[in-house]
């Protein structure tokens, strides 16, 4: 278990270039590694190291106790991680695309969210479901989806999700350190995506896993996304920047809990806002965050807050997801629409 | 009374059942059942006794809370009348290492585990959600989403055999209860995938009560339930649920096998529910009331009296004071129930998350602000 | 079948003072009558009549391949439902309690709301889930929740409610004579309810099922509820008119799609709109009217548009459930701060 | 060559399975099994070669799909190499009212039921998700969701019973097909109850093709998935699923008895997937060669091609022809798959309600509006 064990060479901190898929696996190497009660399981997570390879190479390394193929039943992954949690372990769960997570929404929903509050605090259950998430890779049905509402909707479970590399890395850790139930949404088109990331860094100094981060600094208008949409939402930025419009770009990374002051204070300053998310709008989180923003910048905001979102049908196929998910010019619009309000 | 092979009761139900007391009060010595198990038990006369008193005990107190909701003391009980056996016995029959996963009603069981009668009143009194400690009482929260626990069991127990905690004679086994309906649920069938997949040391216990609140076995399966283990690779055993001896000993076989690294085993155990599903259903419109006169004539109480009486291992003074001490336990569990206060309502915004939350913080403030603008007011 | 057929004295059209829940056993039965292939299934509909006696009666009347009593699994009952529904039935589920629809959350996201998509059109599912919803019956956990969300935010499903005895009769019709796949929510604490009733009314009289009702007008706010907060929104409504403020209360009955035509005139002409639900506020119905509301009415709004919801906490012990629960008074408090902003 | 008691071929895993045809191509007259069935089958020499043309042309069409899929013609392709013996011989045993529900892989299946082979396309190109219409094809749609699709089987043979179709032995049946790893799934146990209690005219086709992607069967059961029906109160039954014969027989005789009234029937397929579990899939990862190579050597079209011609039933003209045959309907088929179109974008939103939402249709109307705000730009 020791052998991967990075904590030999202080001075080598740099960073290094990787996909946001590699940073998880290391994340999830780091987290076996430095809690032996951490385990891994779901299905292919073993030999095979995930149908996205996130899981890569733990199985040789930790073993079968640590890193549990499973049955081909997603309550029975939860369920059987809810009775690890209470035996003390600290279960990471792969559900291997976010259409299969429903075969395990009774567990997650009536038991992950509330054994906490069932048992007035006695019965704790530290676990991470890892959801890869949304589309724009072209597959079939139930491959696509964004279904991060019915969980953040849920008291009980905490909800995140990562846009970049170094955010993948550190999120996964802190989500895996955390006492609370978490489901960890990855946004899978982007696992290809490269960045910077030092691998050597510690928890205590990264960014708080529940706030949101003002990627990109403006003043006319907030643009707010998650997940695969802050890649988005940034192009928008540097294209609407080239028409002379400075849009801030905040990445909500957590939500449920939102960090609404951060957004709260960036729409006090911009007057506008713009929500994109893949996931059906009605009902989504854009819906929330329309509704709070509204509430608590009322006087603040020049024009309602506008959402660009997945619409109001089922994920289509993949020939026409293009015209599904919201896209740069989607964006744009939307921000001319916001201004012409 | 010696009978080597018998299994079949002329009250058990056809494929036959473990039976080691019958009952008229008869002992039957040991049963060895078709795959070659022997089953027997090995009690002293206090041992006896003890089980007659616990049996006597969780029915009182099981009454006591019947009348309490019906004074509307508690919102909603779900009593355990009839299934007295099938819970001492099985309870009696864990090793204090050993983790139970219970449904709702199991009373008796919990009883067995030395915790105070009274911790899952809360529940039922609404005042809280159950709210104990499953790992120090060694005894899960009630669950009340059917089947669910039985996959939560099964995981526990894989973390056993993780720990290193079976393959010895002192390992750890794991107990989860259900009912005849809940063999329905998807959940439980992967809990029996998964039992026999990662041969976990788990002991499914299904106190088949004959309903799942009006459907009677039919609605679940077509076969005794007890066979379903076969399709899963791993034993099943039917006993009379009604025979505490019998519950004891198959359980304990069972429990020990699993301790052992041997896996797991199903048991069936044979009952009925007496009474309602619970205190808001009225079994008069869809059961008969010879159906349940019947059952009556094989009621684990009294089968055991009547041994402890034919035996001699006990006497009248004996009942009485058995009766007389459920009686103390029952009232002295009445006035503590009647004196569990009402949660104070701000209390409802605990324990959300471990780790707390602002947005749960912020909700409760705005609730205070808003009782605190009340006070002096009417409301 | 035909025994029960109440088409034999039209003169007889005066109505009925019936339960809520008596409405829906009438409707469910002529149903029944007027079409062979509707058939009821659940966990004791049959000779119980229902946990709460909905169906009651039917079985006796119907038989059992008609009012069928189902093993103990609601994946079993709505993914049966789905082939009984490809084979040309018309099932009517029973869900028994809230908290328990979730071991069928995959069948009804899954599969029923997206067969008739998949098929591009050529497999329909009318299938009614029935799903007695919201708390203040003092029960214990998983018997007062109120998951409308998860199936609103679901393309593919409609979700429609009642809160009255008349709309209960004939909205339980409907839903069964649509092709569409509609998730039921029925007011549980207003099973007992009184209200009259015209048992002989004709469907095609019927107020459309995906109509919002303004159940009361009233000029200086809009309340919008629905299920059992509307007799919650009229009582804060008689209320405040004692205090000279007049409100107009909005049953939505649909909530998806929800009738905002209606919505939008009235908060025109009053200016200001509260939402009402029993659900967590977090991502709940009323984030998306507030959202919508303020896109639609942006300039005719004195102020945001409130929330009075349930807190977003796993439903608590029965003891504090009124507590949880909106009720006039914190619907008062809303209107109060909403005049006040 | 006869062989009344025949059930374990020396291939046959641990516990036997029914087998009519052997891997060298010899027949075997009929196998009776445990439970005192016999299986055989009597096909004309024209029958024998129509399932060889069958198996060749079902392979010949996958391989083209696959090739089709490297091309980037396909988003994905979900091959039946080595699993054409159970889908031929079970689709083959289909009388036309029989209704059949297949998971994403039965292409062999489709293919008997006389459907043109391109229907699927559409799902894995991505120009669609299915589309077709389950009962004038008496094929559902390609189910992907692990399982589900058996629950819809078996509600819809509840409504043949409720139809009053079954009895006869002109009744109607339905088959449902998943693999080793549904097994696991809630669902296919639910339906398994279900099946069992309302003794709906089912059959349960699993192909057991040894893999749920990178997981072997062990990780699903620890008995052959045959055993599982008996938990359930009816017969499992395996079958050597690289054999066309014994797939026809077991299935007919399974399909028979559940439209006569006797209710379901679990095969399991003992077969092997050759391929990889999808095109995006690298089995190298999991599985090692010789595990392949052994399994080559139980290749269901070579043993029934040794047959034919041991039997001189065919020659090589025949075999000759039949590959000719089949790959022209593979050009055709790929000619006409690279002449599907992509649909058009606004087409999202239709069927996504049978009586249509104002929702939706707004939504439609303003995407038109914003993609006419584009017209004569770049974009
Ligand atoms: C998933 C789920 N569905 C429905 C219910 C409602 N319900 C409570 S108890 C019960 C019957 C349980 O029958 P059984 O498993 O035989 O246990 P018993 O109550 O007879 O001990 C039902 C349907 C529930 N609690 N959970
Ligand atoms: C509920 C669900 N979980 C996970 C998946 C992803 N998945 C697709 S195929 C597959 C393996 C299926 O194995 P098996 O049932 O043996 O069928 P086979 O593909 O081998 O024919 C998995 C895990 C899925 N489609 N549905
Ligand atoms: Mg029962
Ligand atoms: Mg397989």
């Amino acid at each position: 278990m020791a052998e991967l064990n990075r904590g030999g060479n202080p001075q080598q901190n740099r960073g290094e270039t990787i996909t946001l898929g590699k940073a998880l696996n290391h994340g999830l190497r780091r987290s076996l590694e430095q809690d032996s009660k951490v385990v891994i399981m779901g299905e292919d997570v073993g030999k095979l190291g995930g149908v996205f390879r996130i899981t890569d190479g733990l199985l040789k390394d930790f073993g079968d106790d640590r890193v549990i193929d499973t049955p081909l039943a997603e309550a029975g992954i939860i369920g059987t991680a809810v009775g690890l949690a209470i035996r003390g372990y600290r279960p990471v769960c792969e559900i291997q695309f976010d259409g299969f997570v429903f075969p395990a929404y009774n567990q997650i929903v009536a038991q992950v969210a509330k054994m906490f509050y069932r048992s007035k605090g006695n019965v704790r259950l530290p676990i991470v479901i890892r959801i890869p998430f949304g589309g724009g890779i072209g597959a079939v049905e139930h491959h696509s989806e964004s279904p991060e509402a019915y969980f953040a909707h849920t008291p009980g479970l905490k909800v995140v999700t990562c846009s970049n590399p170094a955010d993948a890395y550190a999120m996964i850790q802190q989500a895996i350190t955390s006492d609370d139930p978490i489901v960890f949404f990855e946004p899978k088109r982007r696992y290809w995506e490269k960045g910077e990331v030092d691998l050597d860094a510690d928890l205590s100094g990264a960014f708080p896993l529940h706030s949101a981060r003002v990627t990109r600094e403006g003043t006319d208008a907030t643009l707010l996304a998650y997940g695969p949409m802050v890649r988005t939402a940034l192009d928008a930025a540097s294209a609407a920047a080239e028409d002379g419009r400075n849009l801030e770009v905040i990445d909500l990374r957590s939500l449920s809990p939102v960090d609404y002051d951060t957004i709260y204070a960036s729409v006090r300053k911009t007057g506008r806002a713009i929500v994109v998310h893949e996931a059906p709008g009605n009902i989504g989180l854009g819906a929330e965050l329309a509704a709070r923003v509204t509430e608590h910048c009322f006087y603040n905001l020049e024009a309602p807050v506008l959402r660009v979102t997945g619409y109001d049908i089922p994920y289509p196929a993949a020939r026409v997801e293009e015209d599904y998910l919201p896209d740069l010019d989607r964006v744009l619009d939307a921000v001319d629409r916001s201004f012409g309000w | 009374m010696a009978n080597g092979e018998r299994e079949v009761g002329a009250d058990a139900p056809a494929g036959g059942f473990v039976q080691l007391l019958t009952p008229d009060g008869d002992r039957i010595d040991s049963v060895t059942t078709a795959d070659g198990t022997t089953y027997s038990v090995d009690f002293t006369d206090e041992e006896y006794r003890g089980l007659y008193r616990d049996l006597v005990t969780v029915r009182r107190l099981d009454a006591e809370a019947t009348a309490l909701q019906r004074q509307g003391e508690l919102g909603i009980w779900a009593s355990l009348l009839g299934q007295e056996a099938a819970q001492v016995g099985s309870g009696r029959a864990l090793r204090p290492q050993d983790m139970a996963f219970p449904t709702y009603r199991e009373h008796g069981v919990l009883y067995t585990r030395s915790i105070d009668p009274i911790m899952p009143f809360g529940l039922f009194r609404g005042v809280d959600q159950g709210g104990w400690d499953a790992n120090e009482h060694r005894f899960n929260g009630y669950t009340i989403v059917i089947g669910s626990q039985t996959l939560h069991a099964t995981g526990y127990a894989m973390g056993v055999t993780m720990d290193g905690k079976t393959g010895t004679p002192d390992g750890e086994a794991v107990i989860a209860y259900f009912g005849d309906g809940a063999t329905s649920q998807g959940e439980v069938n992967e809990a029996f995938v998964w039992a026999g997949v990662f041969n976990a040391p788990m002991v499914f216990f299904c106190q088949n009560n004959q309903y799942a609140i009006s459907e009677p076995l039919e609605r679940q399966t077509r076969i005794p339930l007890y066979r379903r283990a076969a399709g899963f690779g791993f034993p099943g055993v039917r006993i009379d649920g009604n025979d505490v001896l019998a519950s004891f000993a198959v359980t304990r076989a069972a429990l020990d096998s699993a301790r052992n690294g041997q896996g797991p085993t199903l048991i069936e155990a044979y009952t009925y529910r007496m009474g309602a599903h619970t205190s808001s259903d009225d079994p008069t419109r869809y059961r008969i009331a010879s159906e349940v006169e019947s059952w009556k004539a094989k009621d684990p109480i009294s089968r055991l009296k009547a041994f402890l009486t034919k035996q001699q291992v006990a006497d009248e003074a004996f009942f009485t004071e058995v009766d007389e001490s459920a009686k103390t336990l029952a009232l002295d569990l009445r006035e503590r129930v009647l004196a569990m206060p009402d949660p104070a309502p701000d209390t409802m915004f605990d324990h959300v998350y471990p780790n707390g939350s602002h947005e749960v913080d912020a909700q409760r403030a705005r609730f205070a602000d808003y009782h605190a603008s009340f006070e002096g007011s009417e409301h």
